[in-house]
């Protein structure tokens, strides 16, 4: 008696072919509780059936990667017996519905991929997209983000150290919130999600399950249609402070040798975990649903199995091992109950009211997923040198890009965020990347998330470059050696060509870039289909990296440090107009070729300005990005409150090269490029080392006063920093929002 | 001189900053201080000094501090200020201890609705204290803030006789009330003035790295007094 | 005319706050206690005297600003 | 038996949240909203069936937990 009907099956976001191969394997029709989890197990979410293909070219493997993409976070070896952890992922669709508690359980949800290994978060980041600001809903949506952030890690007491936010009419309709976690572990106890061996009880931990997100994995999979609103797809709730006890348990239990596997219940919850655990460990499991701690009366198979109540986990333990666990979790005050055991079989089977309501080959669910290699159209990059007006007054430009929605300063966001909470935050947010110390060492480890999703529409290659290469620019500015990458690829629907060619070309660029840049891919996440009405969003591969600094005190900051010093500017200047920011808003045009990335010379001068922080030669440095020379000088000049007089030498021996004028000098995002303060006496050292090592390296200014002058343009810091400090909070603010919670 | 100030830092379910303040307490002491969980009903013997940290004890579920108030560990702790013991509260410390009456008045949401992070300005009000005698009283100082509701609130009354006793401890400078707290307050001690409540966290400006050392005399304080 | 608007969680949406509120309860030794769900009320005070004008005026309010309607339910009393 | 507790701030505490939404309310065009004040609604379940029994614990458990009574009161409604 199969009721399984075509509509069904399409509301479960399956294709007929994929149905099909259902039968097939099966040899017969599944139960509504078997189609539900081949559902989840087959969409784009859990399966990556159509970016698996491409995501094989990426880089993973460096000496020092301990975990590579395959479990629930990257682990990376920092020495002396510490590993470094970490993870980003989205909750896109959930945080447009509902920002607060969409965004919230993103944190809740990437912090668990991270302690499941065994690792105690220690730093968050959020890669944030918006829609254009004038769009009705951006602030509504903006506001409950941030509260929702901040909401949840506040309350774990994880300092949230930094981000991004762009606004894009693109995302009007698809916000991006992609959280990445940061933890550290021992390098020897690291826990896996692999369910090895047979008659070892499965136990469950945490909160109750009750009806929460129910098809969220499938509604993650699925374009956005207008009725989206209507549908009110049951939202998840977030429980920071039961999130906060299973941490505490959770790293309490695994002080034992009790655990043989754990992995935390995200998307599709009981179903992925025990799935997955099952496959990776080559066994099978049996559950019992009746066994499963439940928040609300009469739920049924397909409810508890699809079910994404949030702050809970699956663990696998040594038999007999039970009890000492149960023990950590009744001090803790939380749910435990042993709901199965491994078997011998290569099956999922799940008992309900004494009835086998499924019975899998847990194969069917991960390796016979389908897999495609959907077609492609190449879209040739954008190119050209756009025209743009030659005579713009520098110091109106600049005040207007200083305060334009994506060069502003972000303090009204990270002021919501506790950075500073677990006392090792030696960066705060604001700076090129954040960097929090190992507690009771002297290392530290910075962190930063980078792409610059213009870039990426114009050209999804050098784009997926310049994610990278920036990552890795930011990681050097304050001293740190690149290490690893996480990646989080936003994009629309993967079944239009145009939008293939976006991932495929981006991934390509990402796998380049971290080739020459050394910087392996550990952990990631996809999130397709970002498209309303058809519109998708601007490509939005996002990379979450992270560095190791050696010695904190030798490190690096963006704010200029004392009058006199000397600036110099790392890295050709060609004024590259194409996708700049100067172009969209002082111009109005989105056009002309992004700015080519030299990987070598990015790997060049990441090295170079390393070195001479390391040394202690360096302890002032920035890195040139969005909006250019000028904006970046300006930025350094605000954080240190000490003005600054440029004068580059023009011509032959200068930094511009060829004929460059001012404007595309102050203003092009050419890549590559870092601003180092020095001790004027020392000066002369650096660039002699710099010569040496044949790079680009000239001296542009002096660090004095308290204004920033260029020839004839004097704006004095406080002009600066009321432009630049003001549009958020005028943002906000305007028509006050009702409290969010 | 090693000091022999013995300290003891509550640990409620979702508290946070513990560890912060456990390791400010040992890098000035020397000594690691004792972890209490929250369930015990009596402090460890000899105990000078309990501090309740920051954090979000339930989740700040309700109200702040408001389930903390009623765990067993807090009967001791009343039990040892009633002795005449110390009992510093940071943030979420200090709200648990609103809501017990150690201390009076309440902690409100921030004015402003939203949590607020920062490096704050305060005025140390009174120097006569346990906790503040290393400081001049009308000294400047620079804490972190990080409290969605730390917007002090108490009657008339009893803003006049906390303020005419002298146990308004810690203000906000002028220009820098974060939350909107009555008459700017941000710390207050109690009647035996053995007990104080402040919303900045002290704790984490004990390390040049991490922004400030200002904290120090706070914790310098209580180890010359109980020392 | 005044209002008074109750936002409630809509059934089956979780409750971390009646969660931990009922848990609280049952440490204070107050046995017998179920299910706990925490919700708002929200007074208003009206210009408008005509009740049926009055209710139409805060429905529109809760749909639009009071009530969070993905997760929230709301109910309207009014008194004059 | 159920029983439903309101807990609102005393009158003379000032009350941001209310503000806030009287703020925006207007912003949103609604005129002729006064003053919004904003409290809180618990509902419990009671295992307790006898009314005079189940009012006299609530009020235990408002005076103990559920109001700070120093600016919050409360009010008490059963219902069976
Ligand atoms: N874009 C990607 N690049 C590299 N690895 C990826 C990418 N997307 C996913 N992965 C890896 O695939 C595995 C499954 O990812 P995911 O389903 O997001 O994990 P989870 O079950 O923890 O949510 C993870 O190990 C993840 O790191
Ligand atoms: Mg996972």
């Amino acid at each position: 008696m199969s009721g399984i009907t075509p509509e069904l099956v399409a509301e479960h976001g399956l294709s007929a072919d994929e149905y099909g191969r259902i039968l097939e394997l099966l040899g017969r029709a599944p139960s509504l509780v078997e189609l539900g989890v081949f559902s989840v197990m087959w969409s784009e979410h859990c399966s990556y059936k159509s970016t698996r293909v491409h995501l094989r070219r990426l880089p993973t493997k460096a000496p020092w990667v301990i975990q590579g993409p395959g479990e629930n976070a990257g682990v990376v070896d920092i020495g002396d017996g510490d590993a470094a952890v970490f993870k980003m992922e989205s909750h896109n669709h959930p945080s447009f519905i509902e920002p607060y508690q969409g965004a919230a359980t993103g944190v809740g949800g990437i912090m668990r991929d991270v302690f499941t290994m065994g690792a105690r978060p220690i730093a968050m980041l959020n890669a944030l997209r918006f829609g254009a600001p004038q769009h009705p809903k951006t602030r509504h949506l903006l506001s409950g983000v941030v509260a929702g952030i901040g909401g949840y890690g506040n309350c774990m007491g994880v300092p949230t150290v930094g981000g991004e936010v762009n606004f894009h009419r693109s995302y009007n309709g698809n916000i991006l919130v992609n959280a990445m976690c940061v933890g550290l572990a021992r390098a020897d106890k690291i826990f896996l999600s692999a369910a090895k061996g047979a008659g070892n009880p499965v136990v469950y931990i945490g909160s109750k399950t009750g009806r929460d997100g129910i098809h969220g994995a499938t509604m993650a999979s699925a374009e956005f249609g207008e009725d989206a609103q209507e549908k009110r797809p049951t939202v998840q709730v977030g429980d920071p402070f039961t999130e906060k006890l299973l941490l505490e348990a959770c790293l309490e239990l695994m002080e034992t040798d009790a655990i043989i596997a754990i992995q935390d219940m995200g998307a599709a919850g009981l179903t992925s975990s025990s799935a997955e655990m099952a496959d990776k460990g080559g066994s099978g499991i049996d559950l019992d649903l009746d066994k499963v701690p439940q928040r609300e009366a009469e739920m049924t198979a397909y409810e508890m199995m699809l079910s994404e109540s949030q702050e809970r986990m699956l663990a696998v333990l040594k038999p007999g091992r039970e009890k000492q666990a149960e023990a950590i979790f009744k001090k803790w005050e939380l749910d435990f109950a042993v709901i199965g055991v491994t078997t011998p079989t290569d099956r999922l089977v799940v008992r309900h009211r004494g009835q086998v309501v499924a019975d899998l080959p847990v194969g069917a669910l991960s390796n016979a997923a389908p897999l495609y290699e959907r077609p492609f159209e190449r879209r040739p990059a954008t190119s050209g040198v756009p025209a743009y007006d030659r005579n713009r007054p520098l110091g109106d430009c600049l005040l207007h890009l200083l305060g334009s929605p994506d060069l502003c300063a972000r303090r009204w966001i990270w002021e919501q965020y506790d950075h500073t909470v677990m006392n090792d935050t030696v960066q705060r947010p604001g700076g090129d990347a954040a960097v929090v110390r190992v507690h009771a060492s002297q290392k530290a480890l910075a962190m930063t998330t980078d792409v610059t999703p213009r870039y990426c529409f114009a050209d999804p290659f050098e784009g997926g470059k310049q994610a990278v290469a920036e990552a890795c620019r930011n990681l050097s500015a304050v001293g740190a050696r690149p290490l690893a990458a996480t990646d989080n690829l936003n994009f629309g629907n993967p079944q239009k060509p145009e939008i293939m060619w976006q991932i495929v070309a981006a991934i390509d660029g990402i796998a380049e870039a971290c080739r020459v840049l050394d910087c392996p891919i550990v952990s990631g996440n996809c999130s397709l289909y970002n498209e309303t009405n058809g519109e998708g969003i601007l490509p939005t591969p996002t990379i979450g990296a992270i560095g190791l600094i050696g010695d904190v005190q030798r490190m690096a900051s963006l704010a200029f440090k004392r009058e006199g010093d000397a600036l110099l500017l790392l890295g050709h200047t060609r004024g590259h107009l194409g996708q700049s920011i100067f172009l969209r808003e002082i111009e109005g045009r989105e056009e002309g070729a992004v700015p080519p990335v030299d990987l070598v010379a990015e790997r060049d001068h990441g090295g170079f300005v390393r070195g001479l922080i390391e040394a202690g030669l360096v302890d002032t440095c920035h890195d040139v990005g969005d909006g250019g020379l000028l904006v970046a000088v300006s930025e350094m000049a605000l954080a240190g409150d000490i003005g600054v007089v440029l004068a580059p030498t023009k011509g032959g021996d200068g930094p511009a090269a060829g004929s460059v004028d001012d404007v595309a000098f102050w203003f092009g995002e050419d890549q590559g490029r870092y601003l180092l303060s020095v001790p004027a006496d020392q000066a002369g050292e650096v660039l002699a080392e710099a010569r040496r090592r044949r790079l680009p390296c000239w001296r542009i200014g002096e660090v004095c006063g308290d204004h920033l002058v260029l020839g004839g343009t004097k704006l004095s810091l406080e002009q600066l920093r009321a432009v630049h400090e003001g549009w958020f909070p005028a943002y906000m603010g305007q028509g006050e929002l009702p409290p969010v919670n | 001189m090693v000091p022999s100030m013995r300290a003891a830092v509550i640990v409620f379910p979702a508290s946070n900053c513990d560890r912060d303040a456990a390791s400010a307490l040992e890098g000035l002491t020397g000594q690691k201080p004792q972890m209490v969980w929250h369930q015990q009903s009596e402090l460890p013997a000899g105990i000078d000094l309990v501090v309740l940290p920051g954090g979000f004890s339930y989740g700040d579920y309700l109200r702040t501090g408001a389930m903390a108030a009623h765990s067993s560990v807090m009967a001791a702790v009343r039990a040892h200020a009633d002795r005449g013991g110390a009992v510093l509260g940071i943030c979420n410390g200090f709200q648990v201890l609103t809501e017990t009456r150690m201390l009076p008045g309440v902690l409100m949401r921030n004015a402003a609705l939203k949590f607020v992070c920062h490096m704050t300005e305060l005025v140390v009000s009174e120097s006569q204290s346990a906790f503040t005698r290393k400081y001049s009283a009308g000294q400047h100082v620079s804490f972190p803030v990080a409290h969605g509701e730390g917007n002090y609130y108490a009657d008339e009354a009893t803003l006049d006789r906390l303020e005419g006793e002298g146990r308004v401890a810690f203000r906000y400078a002028p220009g820098h009330n974060c939350n909107g707290s009555t008459r700017d307050i941000a710390g207050i001690l109690s009647e035996k003035r053995n007990v104080l409540g402040l919303m900045p966290h002290p704790e984490r400006v004990c390390d040049p790295l991490l922004g400030g050392t200002d904290g120090r005399a706070l914790f310098q304080s209580l180890i010359e007094t109980l020392g | 005319m005044k209002a008074r608007v109750f936002v409630t969680l809509k059934s089956g949406v979780l409750d971390p706050q009646g969660k931990a509120i009922s848990h609280a309860l049952q440490g204070l030794g107050f046995d017998g206690v179920g299910e706990v769900r925490q919700g708002k009320v929200i007074d208003l005070e009206l210009a408008e005297s005509d009740a049926t004008k009055a209710r139409a005026a805060v429905r529109d309010m809760c749909e639009q600003l009071l009530a969070n309607t993905v997760i929230e339910k709301y109910e309207i009393e009014l008194k004059s």
